[in-house]
């Protein structure tokens, strides 16, 4: 049986995830013989590849880029999981959404800069006007709250689609967890 | 209460209970350790019937009723738990979590809150309608308690139990529709209102809505159990 | 048992006495709320904090319940109206013959949202749910004159006519 | 008072009425006033003086079509005529004797064959600030014979065997309610007229309460004998200034005819009547909600039971029914319940008042009997879609009701035959669309409108209002998915089912039955982004326009 083939993205999200995640330690040696890491912020790869049988998506949309990437990444994804709070539910990026995006550029770039108070307009990518979860965008397959999951959650819920199973997520997690 | 109460028998979720003809389904329900999610009711404070959690099915009516103002009756047979009930149910939360800013991570009542834990007793993982994210006032006037509208689920615990157990009736709602909000009295600052100081209404907010600010960024737990004892004490001056 | 004092008017404006009366006439009962707004507002234009905490403290209601029960009712306002008031039904029947263009164009011709005054404090732009003159629709009340049939433009004419004249 | 003095009144009313050969009734509604009835009523007056005709003119109550407006009725020779100005008078007075003024007249033969007027059988042909002439015919022999020829029983009796229902438009059976406040313990007893006409788009209350508010009054003393109340509620609209000034004068002079106070009518029965005023919230429609404002509170409905009937207002038993409701009573007590169950279908009886609007050619109010097909009042008492347009659907039940197709319009009226068809009933608003209204922009509107008017104590209603009308927005600008169209589905049923009052119960109703009859309407603008009818402003965004705009 061939390995399945597992990537992890990065939109907005503080990356708590990603670090929950390598805090499965040692389990995370047992359940590599599983899977092949094809993308991820942990490694190097530079494009998304096609063909991925699992992705999981921490952080919310928020910029044009984050759109890109999600598009991108359902097209060659066939189970999708929303990783965490904010790929779930908009969580901590989303408080923004209140204000707009311009007052939260005003903050950062203007009122908190003492040296070239300017918008970064290259490189950054632009800032939607809301944050929003990641299935307002692509369909998701398995949403996992908490932020971030715990590793116990991770291992528990990766062990089961490793075997081809749908993990009982509500048992293991909740929204702030 | 006089000797002659009619006792009456019914069936929940297939098991016979016995109850008092006064008692609710909900009462009945929690005697017999049969779960009902509440939000907006609270023993010791009146029914109000507004968070339509408790909803339930009665054999032989197409309507739900909510449990919690469910009179019990001779041979009536509630079902508590269903696909249809569950479904409500969630969508319920769904509602409530998209209204306002519910942000579960960096809530002062994360752990301790009463929507996020039937969020997850009823297996709610995430919301399918558009957050609303409405721009709500934070009201940090009051020298020991906060309240954070973004949290706030208008399940009038706080109006209820100023009104009725501390009877300052310092708290009401205003507006209306998706624009109610709690205030204190003339839509004041908390902190320059008339409220006693008591703490009762944030004892009993079953959310980070209303806080105590020594309480930030250390476990908030709530405890509104005082107040069946409390009303117990009443009866008995 | 202490004895309750009914508070002072709180001006010698005449008008006060009127909102007393209203209250007299009801016992002072708690039930007199909304019958005793109403002459608040019928007689002042609006309702303000001071007048809303008179007749809570008159009538022994909660003030956050009086001030519940005033921003409940679209009909109480608590903004002075303007010196002139455009109200444009928006009911069903309104509505279908084609009121929203009149809003919109009022909206539009005044720089100002409905619901609110111009900044000269000249014309307030309301709407209400059915003035129940349906088979006039769409309906507008003109300084409370209602108007039927009305078209955008007929409207505008009337709010140049109340510009005020340099 | 008593019969003999009632005859009395009547006789000299009559013996009056003797004295002219002409009657000219000047509608002095709310829509005639506006247009300036009254000043053409003054120039009329002033014209017969100086023509020594013998006619009196009269300030009458709604004539039924106030887009037509100023409307009079010429007595005995049942002329009407619209559209008049002061100038008119002259030429309307010279006529008298002679043939009608050809340029005024209206012809409107259809518009009233196949009406019955029980309800508005005096509108428009009494001044309603005369009790005088409400006795005259007929009015107050209902309340005399309830007073001394039934017991309460009896009369409660009567109304369940004339199978009248409640005309608010739940259609509870009223003869039932009665019984249920008559049989219910405590004291006082309370009886409230739900003058709180807050359906949109319907207006006969406030014709009645304007044109014959007597009626409404005899029918609730009637009530408050067959249920042993001593205190009335009438809760009327701030929004019909005309319509509480004329009730409050009317109360004056039913007191003073000794029909309200104590000993009505020279028996024990004591009997009062207040006027509460509605300050703009349509939710205080629903009975609970209602009782809430009287009580000067937030109009919020509480859980049912238990009913008012039980516990309604300051706790004490109440009944609750609708201006037209009490109107219908004092005719069924003249004329027998075998004569009301007589007209109307099997479970439907009686008469029913529609205030008929929108793309219609006779706008105004109607009242047929139960039972008449859609079409008839549409094609031909309403005189079917003006300006060569197509019909496309009418509407019933306010935002509570449906919105019915060309394929329904067979269907004949009545409570049961309209919820099947899933409209409903509703307090008699009417409303007629055609080929220019967008179905799924009508749904918006009254989604928006429940949104507006939800009070917000039950999650439900109050977020899901607003859910609803957030995606059926995004369905008209064009912007929506399927998926968004499931959810809005999803969320009509649950909004539907788990709602507290009636408002969030029934605020799906408009998209459900919009739905059911114009799916390819909402198909269109998610499909192709395009309005068939025209209406909403959809500009086709597809995701990447959205991206494109977003700047920083």
């Amino acid at each position: 049986m061939s390995k399945t083939r597992l990537a992890t993205a990065w939109l907005d999200g503080c990356s708590g995830c990603h670090m929950s995640f390598l805090d499965m330690d040692e389990r995370l040696i047992e359940l590599s013989g599983a899977f092949d890491l094809v993308y991820s912020p942990l490694v190097d790869f530079k494009t998304f590849p096609e063909a991925v049988d699992i992705t999981l998506v921490e952080g919310a949309v928020s910029t044009t880029d984050d759109v890109e990437k999600i598009h991108l990444i359902r097209a060659r994804t066939r189970l999708l999981v929303a990783m965490g709070d904010c790929a779930v539910t908009g969580n901590v990026p989303a408080m923004r959404n209140a204000f707009g995006p311009d007052a939260v550029l005003r903050r950062a770039y203007f009122e908190n800069a003492d040296l070239q108070q300017q918008t970064p307009l290259v490189v950054v990518p632009k800032l939607l006007d809301k944050v929003r979860p990641v299935h307002e965008y692509v369909s998701v397959d398995l949403y996992l709250p908490g932020c971030p999951p715990s590793a116990a959650t991770f291992h528990a819920v990766l062990t089961e689609l490793l075997a081809n199973r749908m993990p009982d997520v509500a048992s293991l997690t909740r929204f702030g967890a | 209460m006089s000797a002659s109460v009619d006792v009456k028998t019914l069936v929940i979720d297939g098991v016979d209970v016995s109850a008092r003809q006064d008692q609710t389904v909900l009462d009945v329900a929690r005697e017999n350790n049969i779960f009902i999610p509440t939000l907006c009711h609270l023993e010791g404070l009146s029914e109000v019937g507004a968070c339509r959690l408790c909803l339930v099915e009665i054999k032989g009516s197409p309507k739900l009723f909510p449990a919690c103002v469910l009179k019990v009756e001779e041979g009536m047979e509630v079902i508590t738990h269903s696909e249809r009930l569950l479904h409500y149910r969630q969508t319920i939360l769904e509602l409530l979590f998209a209204e306002r800013n519910h942000v579960c991570a960096v809530c002062v009542a994360n752990g301790n809150c009463e929507l996020q834990t039937i969020a997850q007793s009823q297996r709610l993982t995430h919301v399918r309608l558009p957050y609303r994210n409405p721009k709500l006032p934070v009201d940090l006037s009051h020298e020991r308690f906060a309240a954070d509208h973004n949290r706030c689920i208008l399940c009038t615990r706080c109006v209820r139990v100023c009104a009725e157990i501390e009877g300052a009736h310092v708290w009401d709602v205003m507006g209306r529709g998706i624009d109610s909000m709690v205030i204190t009295d003339l839509n004041d600052p908390w902190g320059s209102s008339s409220c006693t100081r008591c703490g009762k209404c944030v004892q009993v907010c079953p959310t980070g809505a209303l806080f105590d600010k020594s309480k930030v960024g250390v476990s908030h737990p709530k405890s509104p159990e005082f107040l069946p004892y409390l009303n117990l004490m009443r009866e008995e001056q | 048992m202490a004895v309750y004092q009914i508070p002072p008017l709180p001006s010698e404006d005449k008008r006060w006495r009127i909102v007393n009366g209203t209250m007299r006439r009801h016992g002072y009962s708690r039930n007199a709320l909304i019958e005793t707004l109403h002459t608040v507002q019928s007689s002042f234009g609006f309702l303000d904090r001071d007048s809303i905490q008179f007749v809570a403290q008159s009538l022994r209601v909660p003030l956050s319940q009086a001030y519940g029960v005033v921003t409940f009712y679209h009909f109480f306002s608590m903004k002075p109206p303007g010196r002139h008031t455009c109200t444009i039904c928006t009911g069903t029947a309104c509505y279908i013959k084609g009121a929203e263009k009149v809003v919109a164009a009022a909206e539009k011709h005044l720089h100002i949202k409905t619901g609110e005054t111009t900044p000269d404090g000249n014309i307030s732009l309301m709407t209400v749910r059915c003035v129940g003159a349906c088979s006039c629709a769409p309906v507008a009340l003109m300084d409370g004159d209602q108007v039927g049939q009305i078209q955008a433009a007929q409207v505008i004419k009337q709010l140049q006519g109340w510009a005020p004249h340099e | 008072m008593n019969s003999e003095e009632l005859q009395q009144i009547a006789e000299a009313v009559r013996l009056e009425h003797e004295k002219y050969d002409y009657e000219i009734n000047v509608c002095m509604g709310a829509g005639c006033l506006a247009q300036h009835s009254d000043k053409f009523k003054d120039a009329l007056a002033k014209e017969v003086e100086s023509s020594g005709k013998r006619c009196h003119v009269r300030s009458a109550g709604c004539l039924g079509l106030c887009a037509a407006g100023p409307l009079a009725l010429v007595d005995p020779i049942e002329v009407r005529y619209g559209h008049l100005r002061e100038s008119d008078a002259k030429e309307v007075i010279a006529s008298l004797g002679g043939k009608p003024v050809e340029r005024l007249e209206m012809h409107l033969e259809n518009y009233f064959q196949g009406q019955q007027h029980v309800v508005l059988e005096n509108c428009g042909r009494i001044d309603p600030e005369k009790i005088e002439e409400y006795i005259s015919r007929g009015g107050y022999e209902a309340l005399l014979k309830a007073l001394t020829e039934m017991d309460p029983q009896g009369v409660i009796d009567q109304i369940a065997k004339s199978g009248l229902r409640g005309r608010g438009g739940g259609g509870y059976p009223t003869g039932l309610k009665w019984g249920t406040v008559a049989k219910a313990v405590g004291s006082p007893k309370y009886v409230i007229c739900n003058g709180d006409e807050g359906d949109p788009g319907a207006f006969m209350d406030r014709s009645v309460l304007e044109g014959d508010p007597q009626r409404v009054i005899e029918g609730m003393v009637i009530a408050a004998y067959a249920v042993g109340a001593t205190k009335g509620y009438i809760y009327v609209r701030a929004e019909y200034p005309l319509a509480v000034s004329r009730f409050s004068a009317s109360l004056r002079e039913a007191r003073r005819h000794g029909f309200l106070g104590a000993n009505i009518c020279g028996t024990p029965l004591l009997f009062d009547i207040e006027i509460r005023l509605g300050a703009g919230a349509f939710v205080c429609g629903e009975e609970t909600a209602l009782i809430a404002s009287i009580e000067g509170k937030r109009g919020t409905p509480r859980t049912r039971p238990p009913y008012p009937a039980v516990s309604g207002l300051w706790n004490c038993p109440t009944l609750i029914n609708n201006v037209e409701t009490f109107a219908n009573v004092a005719p069924i007590l003249r004329n027998g319940a075998e004569w009301f169950a007589g007209m109307g279908t099997a479970h439907s009886k009686g008469t029913k008042v529609f205030a008929l609007t929108g793309k219609i050619t006779n706008t105004g109010l109607v009242e047929i009997p139960m039972g008449m097909p859609l079409r008839e009042i549409i094609f031909s008492i309403g005189g079917g879609v003006p300006d060569g347009h197509k019909f496309k659907a009418v509407q019933t039940g306010g935002p509570s009701g449906g919105c019915l197709p060309e394929e329904h319009l067979d269907l004949n009226i009545s409570y049961d035959a309209l919820i099947g068809a899933g409209s409903m009933m509703g307090s008699g608003g009417m409303i007629v669309m055609d080929d220019t209204s967008c179905m799924v922009n009508v749904a918006r509107f009254f989604v928006e409108f429940c949104m507006t008017e939800s009070c917000g104590k039950c999650i439900p209603c109050r977020a899901g209002t607003a859910q609803m009308f957030g995606l059926l927005s995004k369905i008209c600008n064009g912007e929506a998915s399927h998926q968004d169209l499931d959810l809005l589905i999803d969320l009509c049923d649950v909004v539907k089912n788990t709602s507290l009052c009636g408002l969030g119960q029934t605020a799906p109703n408009p998209v459900l039955s919009t739905l059911r009859y114009f799916r390819d309407e909402y198909l269109e603008h998610i499909d192709h982004h395009r309005c068939p009818a025209g209406v909403c402003a959809c500009n086709a965004r597809t995701p990447k326009a959205e991206l494109a705009e977003v700047t920083v």
